[in-house]
């Protein structure tokens, strides 16, 4: 596979820079990978960190900034952070009101998240963890590492930035982010395998005409294959899967997730598919994001996130955000 | 003559094992493209470089030493799963052997013990779930083992790197239950878990080392 | 080659139903292919209206919007729409301060839209037409149908939106969307070729270990054919050819645009090297925007535009807009 | 019998045409993915569907009219060069053929060469410029020196569909100035032009229908 690249060695750090060239409202620390506010620490604010492998761009270094996160952790492709990073990005957004982890429940993310946590602590920041698991295809949580954390990410990272930002206090960030995740639901699926800079080829073998339901975000195979299906079977097959699982309630946030390699064309046609069945369904859709947000790479593919959302959840979601990867209110 | 395990031999084994996963790193990412996320080869590999490159800068002069530098470098330049499991590990094993010159081959027992302890206080895990501690676990049990029936040092640490090649080959017909091969569910079954078997190459290098000492 | 569609026929009608139901700003009309500003036409403003063919989103559906455009008439796949969608298009903008049609220079673009100013001025409209050609790829100019529009369009498009919705005149707006185009210069490459849902199967061969210079943004090959490079030579490449032809002045904005399959981690990672390289040749860089813009489908390539930009043309840019793909300001 | 050159007579070309590019639209589109964007036999196919069925709905009673209905359809519904180029074409056909029920074989040269006009103007290109009008050109050529040979009107268009042919051909050898060809330069060698494969075809019908007819 070609890649747009110099080496596989330097694919992170020359993003990085990339990065800091084309937004000067954020300070990237190109050598201890770091991407922070450049106003952090924000007087009395909680602190919003996440990080993870890299690979899933714009998540998260394509949040950092005002209404969302305070800084982000790039990992390697794929490969969660170190502790030393998260520990860093910790110190550097503690403004005093404590801050708030944000983390895709990954044995990696969760276990190098959890030294950095103790880390932090030894330096007297009060650390708080929500962790993200809202990834449906993984059904038999007690034979797994537990659900997957994906799309539903970025609705924790817009809700708890929206909070922090109002000034609420870490408890009710870390309360109020927990909710999101714990309403919220995703479903994915590939129709490529992607492919890491270091590998140099796909992460498995996807024949023409099959495809992967339930995959996740890190070039793993799904949970099964199936010969080709339309956008409006795939559609279902998501709905299906996830409505199963949802929480009652009022109308949905709704995410239509590029994996990367899918044209916004074809996401748009596929998110057509999506809102007619929620509609058939019965389930109102209150506010629709469209596009490449957590993405694999360049696999072809696409994730369906929904989050029951209350009155307060709008409002937060409906809150000024201005970061590289979502914006809007200024 | 019996091997002594001092600074210098647990640095020659960290040299082992940084040819070793250096030369192995492809076929490690290749088990874990299979089941995971293609990253364990290049994980392994840039974390014993790091400390190789940390041992050799700054030499400890005591085992353990040497092995709670490699597993601070592995818990701060790998990430991933195996970083934090294999850095605690390793941290543990050298907080065992305490601050001594030279130990004995069943100080080095209780620090793999020690190590086993950490993998599994950490991530949760028991033997059967097809991970890193499939070949870890009969590893130490049978170093125990042999150190019981009387082997030396080399015989032991023999008996040890059959046991976590044998244990990381079983993985194949095990259905993961930790780790991202989780995800997988009944597909994870028929290959091998690439920590077990990044773990088996820990183990022979150890064994080798014994070896080309005495 | 699989996609997310249900059958090729419906591709483009289907995307039209996802961008009305995520964008209830937006007025779609699914069976005429239009994408309107929901306030349209806006009182004393001058109508801003482009088109082409789809498979390049969000250009041009996805920059309609307050600040934008005010309607986009999208075509088959990499086909430019018929005269009757832009001539209607034009009328729903039109408010009797005239209408400006952008048009980026293909053959088929450029006939419809001659097309459908006639028919726009039967109706008593005042249109103005303003050409895109930005792409130094096409060198040869009598020997071809004159440089093809690409990345700079989002440019044209943005700087008019915003001057027409500051109340400019027609004749002021269409100038400096002239302007704007004879400031800009792009150049493309592309790792791989794209596939229309109608052909199925990659426009051209691209064999591994080759990549094509100087492409367009509809799946045709490109200009020369080379080995594998890496990111930092092609980004050279791309300079030499831009720098060569781009007017002297101030700084510029900069653009680097992915062709649709190139993940934002080696985009970011190829505008370092662009920056880097601008920097060692003392261009400045006022404003830089990285990520999908104007793509070829699935194509992996991306492509780089400059346009030196005045006092007036940062303060355009700067401004306010609103559209489901550039948004800023409010 | 001679064929008779009235509407009934321009419907059967349409419905062959409908089938023939039907039928050629993947050879068209194959063509076309080589030197342009790979979608001019859907584009036809879109353009003639909707002009048949534009017809058959409401079927006009002269030849002018024929050609004029499949001239604004082919505007409006093809998009892309083409739809403009050959909607210009027919409408300037049916306008020269004006509202007589039945045209001559004289008259239809006119008209056919009014459809060259047509692409002239509008697209602004010449003959050795790798276009529809490398074997339109020569095709109209050809009918109307026949006609002055004493040819009828089923061996005029049989000179016309071979001289379309030809020329069609020989765009292989030519590099490309005009439409999205152009981009490739000395690249666009060694490819037939889409274009004028299509009007090929076009002409070939209108030969088949006269000779289906007398
Ligand atoms: N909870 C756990 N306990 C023990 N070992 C684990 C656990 N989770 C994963 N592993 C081991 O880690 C290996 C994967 O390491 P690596 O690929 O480097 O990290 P990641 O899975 O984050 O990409 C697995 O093959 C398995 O042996
Ligand atoms: N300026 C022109 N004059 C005459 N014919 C042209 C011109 N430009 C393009 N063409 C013809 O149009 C054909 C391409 O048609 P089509 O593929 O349907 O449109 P597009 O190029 O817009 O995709 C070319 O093969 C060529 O014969
Ligand atoms: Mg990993
Ligand atoms: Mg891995
Ligand atoms: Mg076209
Ligand atoms: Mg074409």
């Amino acid at each position: 596979m070609k890649m747009l690249i110099n080496v596989p060695e330097t694919v992170v750090s020359d993003a990085l820079r990339g990065l800091a060239a084309a937004h000067p409202e954020l300070t990237v620390d190109v050598q201890n990978r770091l991407v922070v506010r450049r106003d952090a620490p924000v007087a009395d604010k909680v602190g919003v960190v996440s990080g993870g492998g890299s690979g899933h761009e714009p998540l998260h270094g394509g949040y950092v900034g005002m209404g969302m996160l305070d800084a982000a952790c790039p990992g390697e492709v794929f490969t969660s952070p170190v502790p030393d990073q998260m520990a860093r990005a910790t110190a550097a957004v503690h403004s005093g009101a404590g801050v708030l982890h944000i983390v895709k429940n990954y044995t990696g993310d969760v276990l190098n998240f959890k030294l950095a946590a103790e880390l932090a602590e030894d330096e007297g920041i009060d650390v708080r963890q929500v962790l993200v698991d809202d990834d449906v295809a993984v059904t038999d949580s007690t034979h797994t590492a537990g659900r997957r954390g994906t799309g539903a990410t970025l609705f924790v990272e817009k809700v708890a930035g929206a909070l922090a930002e109002a000034g609420a206090p870490l408890d009710r960030v870390a309360a109020t982010a927990r909710k999101v995740n714990e309403c919220s639901r995703s479903f994915g699926v590939a129709l490529s395998a992607c492919t890491t800079p270091a590998k140099g080829s796909p992460t498995f073998d996807l024949p023409p005409g099959e495809l992967e339901l339930g995959v996740g975000i890190h070039g793993e195979p799904g949970r099964e294959r199936r010969g080709m299906m339309t956008a409006q079977e795939i559609a279902d097959v998501a709905l299906d899967a996830i409505l199963e699982d949802l929480p009652p309630g009022g109308p949905v946030l709704l995410l239509v997730n590029g994996m990367g390699g899918t044209p916004l064309l074809e996401l748009y046609g596929f998110s057509s598919h999506v809102q007619r069945i929620l509609g058939q369904r019965h389930v109102g859709v209150a506010r629709t994001l469209v596009g490449n947000y957590v993405t694999s790479l360049d696999m072809a593919g696409a994730s369906v996130t929904l989050c029951r959302a209350d009155e307060e959840l709008l409002r937060l979601w409906d809150a000024p955000v201005r970061t590289p990867g979502l914006r809007w209110g200024c | 003559m019996e091997a002594v395990l001092d600074a210098a031999f647990f640095r020659r084994w960290l040299t082992r094992v940084t040819a070793v996963v250096e030369r192995e790193a492809t076929a490690l990412t290749e088990l874990d493209s299979a089941i995971g996320d293609a990253d364990h080869g290049s994980n392994m590999r840039r974390g014993f470089d790091a400390a190789s490159a940390a041992v050799d800068s700054e030499p400890p002069d005591t085992p353990g030493g040497v092995l709670t530098a490699v597993g601070r470098q592995l818990i701060s330049k790998v990430g991933g799963a195996s970083g934090p499991l294999y850095g605690t590990a390793l941290r543990r094993a050298g907080r065992a052997l305490g601050g001594e010159p030279r130990v004995s081959a069943e100080q080095l027992r209780d620090a793999l013990g020690a190590a086993v302890d950490g993998v599994r206080d950490l991530g949760g895990a028991a033997v059967g779930d097809k991970t890193m501690l499939d070949a870890l676990v009969p590893a130490v049990e049978a170093y125990g083992a042999a150190l019981e029936r009387g082997a030396d040092l080399a015989g032991a640490l023999d008996a040890a790197a059959a046991a976590a090649r044998d244990g990381a080959e079983a993985t194949i017909g095990l259905r993961a239950r930790k780790g991202r091969a989780s995800y997988l569910g009944e597909r994870s079954v028929g290959h091998q878990d690439p920590g077990a078997t990044s773990t088996s190459l820990l183990v022979a290098a150890l064994a080798d080392t014994a070896r080309e000492a005495s």
